[in-house]
């Protein structure tokens, strides 16, 4: 269904290749991001099968309520992308605008609810270094949580911002120009990259919230 | 076997190419044509190169005498750091993939440009990014944690400019993944019309293989750096011993990365030796398809091996068993390659250009750098061999007489394509033997050394080992000689060498059926592909000899 | 790529994912000792699966896409796999 | 009286250095010969087809199955041949002899440390009477290091946080090198020094020169009261605690409900890091040691608990 009248850079014959080759290219990177998240989620295993009671306590300090709400949020706002992606297919450029700002908006409320997370965890001391605090029998090892915890969840949330960014952008110019009614394939890249940190955020989840709740 | 090119007028008539294109340093640093930043990433890895090459002539020097004096041990371990990093991320890594990769792969597939130009463009201005940052990084002070930066000594107790280095890496590294993310999408969307996989010649396949190991091992590397800088800046990490931390984790994730990435640095110089051989014997590759699966296995392959680098690190003994036996099996499909390589010279007929020569000095040092990679693998062995001289003297055979023949060979053999120009042949070919001659000279007295226990990264050693080590200096002399060379003749060659015509080695291949250099857009009209690869016809070269001899 | 899928599936999919985000709570609050960690692995392991499929349209993409897809997992697989296998025998004699 | 190599071959001063030579030398003649034989090959290609030669090119492109199935098949037993050999040896050199004379090494960046049963220190050297198994208990200070010994053709990382152990048994008296084989930084050069394997009459003579005041273990005893252990670790002491008489080697039930055998590692890491694995049926009351003890003193208190020796246990 190659429409003559989407233009296509030079390089590619017809706009068909162009998106074929863009949407391949975005499914590599996501390979890349898998297995950079990957390196971390090692460390995590290997500390997690050395250090399990530890852990377990140090797990129950992170506070369930935020972590769930937050995974609800994000998977809404992953719905709602992939309603803006549908709008951007069908060329409905007003839905297309709302639903993005609407994805961007959720995807704040993901970062502001972490950041009182991460105040609330501050103030108790929580943060790896000198001035981490925590009960005596699992000092060490809940340092080692909590440092996973902030690294984990502090590079999933830098790119929780990226997507956040790129989606105000994209809507903003879905707003004001037909942009993507001539190639909608770019918002189909970006609400992959988004679903992709939902995914993240899916798997951090228990790991993180859920190590050991029953009493 | 370039008699029958007509001689053409010294003066070329100016017909429009991708050099002439534009003359502006804009129309260069701006550019996005494949075959520019081919170029650009030339003149860039050039430059590390002989910075790289000066920290090892330096080294070589101190260590003519046992207790060294030419510099002091703080100033050697900054030396040997900086030749490891600026030798692996800033020469090895990007050598063939961004110089001939860039500018061939189009033009192989019959493609006007790579998938994403202006990501290509990206690539290259990051690699210089993180290039320059490394150079500050050395200027400023320098770094003197080897290019594997073990914690906990490159986190607790390095002082230098640890974070900056690190931090120029992951830019460049960043860099390498657009151009392994650019390559995998253009060489599967962007062939040309009956261009099927197995008609696609080898250096194709090998810069595939390569880009996936790019792109896979590449981001592991970024995150195990992260991991070190931050553990260096905060003081508190997750290889931090005092925290119950394993320094092991760092090794398993570093290694991760660093042994497919020695995959990265060899695959493409085999492509290029896939294309050499067949071209100048004449025949067409035997075994295409082996050679193709073993390729990729190799890429597959070279991901389960990593462990071997840690067998006295008090690693599980039962994961060093697991790691040895595949480590063995990783040697097969290099054994396989080279056997097929040996085998397309049968019947064939040999000519010896410059391309051939290095093309023979290749498979010659490969054999001997992989087969010493077996007594590594073999655990007992190992144990006395790891970290000594025997380990330099191996990845050198591969790298140095592996890769960077290669890459010569490459350039050698597309040089007339690049620039339209030919260059001197006897001059090359001393070159080619020079440098040959002089790696061996260096490198083979540290086998000798490193089975007799030399460890590595000494500034100053025991009194036994110094007469090897003044042979290996002294090669060194002569390899240092032999690199200048093909740097002389070749840029004398842009001005003064002899216009080189479309095809000057009757080569098969999408890119000699092209001028040189090549037009902008590559072909003037797009090339349909019919047959397999590498039609050479050996008989057909002798009877045109008899013929031209008999007239 | 074939037809996206109806609105109705999108938020029948935010419904179940929801619910599993709620199964993975309260199976949390349930001891089952040793596969507590299994059963919100798995959990995880269905929305993930919910999302490509459903989300990100998996399955009316060209199967290089799956093979991409794939190709992440499993190199990834390869890295646990071999890097436990050293800390998990680690301890043998 | 430092004998020099036999160039180009390494002295053979341990049980495991033969073996590990005849895999060498293996692996060097099989490596060799096939080297020889890609090299040979191309030669004879070169000369017989090179461009202009008279011989015959016809059917010069023969079906390559079956030497693709050759070479891809042939080298498998070659290889498992020579893995299971070096995987076999590499596991006898894992496993001390029981009966091996036990020597404390703590690395500290650029020395070594050595801490002989009997209470001897030693920096950067070992005395080792030929012919009797010694057993290596490494630990660092700081970074990795690496006790490498060429002419015994054994060496071991040496990690900070977790005892590592090498072993061997001289064969040959004479003075070795010891080498560092893991950077650790500005001096890792000059981190080495000298195994002295003597003669047993010579070592009787160097252990009756300087006769230590007392034993490591004696050592240990002392270190155990300065520090406090036995306020808690003591019969008599009101605070619950585990008594340690003759805990060394002994299966200990963990409070999560897994049992491990105390050796030197579940021991230091009591030390240390005390909450790490918390003995059954005991309350986490112990404080932690860390960089209140240095590792020699460590050494010292865990030679001590070792010979508590194996009293009649009665805690509940």
């Amino acid at each position: 269904m190659s429409d003559p009248a989407i233009a296509h850079a030079a390089q590619f014959d017809d706009a068909t290749q162009q998106r074929e080759a863009a949407t391949f290219g975005m499914w590599v990177f996501l390979a890349t991001e898998i297995l950079f998240f990957g390196g971390m989620f090692l460390g995590y295993a290997a500390y997690r099968r050395a250090y399990p009671a530890a852990f377990a306590a140090a797990s129950r300090h992170t506070l369930l309520a935020f972590g769930a709400t937050n995974t609800a949020v994000l998977l809404i706002s992953s719905a709602m992308m992939a309603f803006a992606v549908r709008a951007a297919r069908e060329k409905r450029r007003a839905a297309l605008a709302w639903r993005l700002f609407a994805t961007a908006a959720l995807g704040l409320l993901f970062l502001g609810i972490k950041g009182f997370e991460y105040a609330r965890e501050f103030s108790e001391h929580l943060l790896p270094g000198a001035s981490f605090h925590f009960d005596p029998p699992y000092t060490n090892q809940a340092e080692m949580f909590f440092y996973l915890y902030f690294l984990m969840t502090g590079v999933h949330a830098i790119h929780v911002t990226i997507g956040v960014v790129l989606i105000a952008i994209f809507g903003s110019r879905a707003w004001h120009t037909d942009a993507f009614a001539r190639n909608d394939t770019a918002v189909d890249l970006l609400g992959l990259y988004w679903h992709f940190v939902d995914i993240v955020w899916v798997f951090l989840f228990p790991l993180i919230y859920l190590v050991e709740r029953h009493s | 076997m370039n008699t029958t090119t007509r001689e053409l007028p010294i003066t070329l008539e100016p017909r429009a190419n991708y050099l002439n294109a534009g003359h502006s340093i804009w129309s260069w640093l701006m550019t996005t044509d494949h075959k520019r930043i081919g170029l650009l990433y030339m003149v860039s890895i050039t430059l590390f190169f002989f910075v790289g090459g000066l920290a090892a002539a330096l080294m070589r020097l101190e260590l003519l005498r046992p207790q060294g004096g030419l510099v002091t041990s703080a100033l050697y371990n900054k030396l040997f750091t900086m030749h490891g990093v600026i030798m692996v991320w800033f020469f090895l890594i990007p050598s063939i993939p961004t110089v001939l990769g860039n500018f061939l792969v189009p033009l192989m597939i019959g493609a006007r440009d790579v998938a994403f130009p202006r990501l290509n463009l990206a690539s290259w201005y990051l690699f210089m990014a993180g290039g320059l940052c490394v150079l500050w990084a050395i200027i400023a002070g320098g770094v003197d944690t080897g290019w594997t930066f073990y914690t906990p000594y490159s986190s607790t107790y390095a002082n230098g400019h640890v974070l900056a280095m690190a931090a120029g890496i992951f830019i460049a590294g960043f860099g390498s993944i657009a151009t392994g993310l650019n390559f995998i999408v253009t060489i599967h969307k962007m062939r040309a019309p009956g261009l099927t996989w197995f008609r696609l010649p080898l250096f194709i396949w090998t810069i595939y293989t390569t880009s996936l190991i790019l792109v896979l091992a590449t981001p592991v590397l970024a995150i195990t750096l992260t991991l070190m800088a931050l553990e260096r800046l905060f003081g508190v990490g997750i290889f931090n011993p005092a925290m119950g931390g394993d320094p092991l984790l760092f090794q398993h994730l570093f290694w991760f990365y660093s042994h497919p990435a020695v995959y990265i640095m060899i695959l493409p110089s085999m492509g290029v030796i896939s294309e050499l051989i067949p071209c100048f014997a004449r025949k067409s590759l035997f075994g295409y398809k082996f050679v193709a699966y073993a390729t990729i296995s190799i890429g597959v392959l070279g991901f389960l091996v990593w462990g071997h680098h840690m067998f006295v690190s008090s690693q599980s003994i039962y994961a060093g068993m697991v790691f040895s036996i595949l480590s063995f099996m990783v040697a097969i499909p290099s054994a396989i390659k080279v056997f097929n390589w040996t085998a397309t010279l049968y019947k064939g007929s040999i000519t010896f250009h410059t391309p051939m020569l290095y093309a023979f000095g290749f498979i010659g040092l490969f054999t001997i750098g992989g087969l010493t990679g077996l007594f590594l693998a073999a655990l007992a062995v190992d144990v006395h061999l790891h970290d000594t001289y025997f380990v330099i003297a191996h990845f050198h055979y591969i790298m140095v007489g592996g890769a960077v023949m290669g890459y010569l060979g490459g350039l050698h053999f597309w040089w007339p394509k690049i620039t339209g120009r030919l260059y001197c042949e006897w001059l090359a070919k001393l070159a080619a033997v020079t440098i040959f001659a002089g790696f061996n000279l260096t490198f083979f007295p540290q086998f000798i050394l490193g089975f007799l226990g030399m460890p590595r990264r000494y500034p100053v050693y025991a009194p036994e080992f110094q007469v090897l080590n003044v042979l290996s200096t002294a090669g060194a002399s002569i390899l240092a000689i032999g690199y200048l060379l093909p740097l002389a003749y070749l840029l004398w060659s842009l001005r003064h060498g002899k216009p080189a015509g479309a095809n000057p080695w009757q080569a098969t291949g999408l890119e000699w059926k092209t001028a040189s250099p090549p037009p902008r857009d590559n072909f003037t009209n797009a090339p349909v592909v019919t047959e397999e690869p590498y039609q050479y016809d050996a008989e057909a070269a002798e009877l045109a000899l008899e013929e031209t001899s008999h007239v | 790529m074939k037809q996206p899928p109806s609105s109705g599936r999108f938020l029948f999919t935010l419904a179940a994912l929801l619910g599993l985000l709620a199964l993975t709570i309260g199976v949390a609050y349930v001891d089952l000792g040793p596969f507590n960690t299994t059963a919100a692995l798995t959990i995880s392991v269905a929305k993930a699966v919910l999302i490509v499929m459903i989300f990100m349209g998996i399955r009316g993409r060209s199967p290089l896409i799956w093979v991409a897809l794939g190709t992440g997992f499993f190199f990834l697989a390869i890295m646990f796999v071999l890097s436990m296998s050293d800390f998990l025998t680690r301890g043998w004699k | 009286m430092n004998n020099p190599p036999s160039f180009p071959f390494p002295e053979q001063a341990s049980n495991l250095a033969p073996g590990v030579d005849w895999i060498f030398y293996t692996l060097t003649a099989l490596c060799g010969a096939m080297t020889l034989l890609v090299v040979a090959l191309i030669t004879f290609f070169c000369i017989r087809y090179r461009h202009g030669s008279r011989a015959s090119r016809a059917n010069g492109n023969p079906p390559s199955l079956p030497w693709e199935a050759g070479w891809t098949l042939l080298p498998v037993p070659i290889f498992l041949g020579v893995f299971f050999w070096a995987a076999q040896t590499y596991f006898r050199m894992s496993r001390p002899p029981p009966d091996a004379m036990e020597i404390n090494v703590v690395a500290k960046q650029w020395m070594w440390k050595i801490q002989h049963s009997d209470g001897r220190r030693e920096i950067n050297e070992l005395h080792i009477p030929v012919g009797r198994a010694v057993k290596l208990v490494m630990i660092s200070q700081d970074v990795i290091h690496d006790f490498y010994v060429p002419a015994f053709r054994t060496k071991q990382d040496v990690v900070p946080g977790r005892y590592t152990t090498e072993w061997f048994a001289p064969t040959k008296p004479g003075k070795f090198h010891l080498f560092c084989a893991q950077y650790c930084g500005l001096d890792h050069a000059k981190m080495g020094g000298w195994i002295y394997v003597m003669s047993p009459l010579d070592y009787a003579q160097w252990l009756a020169q300087g006769q230590p005041p007392n034993s490591l273990a004696a050592q240990g005893q002392r270190v155990f009261h300065t520090l406090g252990c036995s306020g808690c670790h003591a019969a008599a002491s009101k605070i619950r605690a585990p008594l340690l008489d003759g805990i060394y080697g002994k299966p200990v039930p963990l409070s999560d409900g897994t049992i491990v055998t105390a050796d030197d590692q579940y021991l230091r890491d009591s030390i240390l890091l005390p909450n790490k694995q918390i003995a059954a049926g005991y309350e986490a009351l112990m404080p932690t040691f860390q960089n209140r003890i240095s590792e020699e003193d460590l050494t010292a208190v865990i030679a001590y608990l070792k010979s508590l020796g194996s009293v009649e246990r009665n805690d509940p």
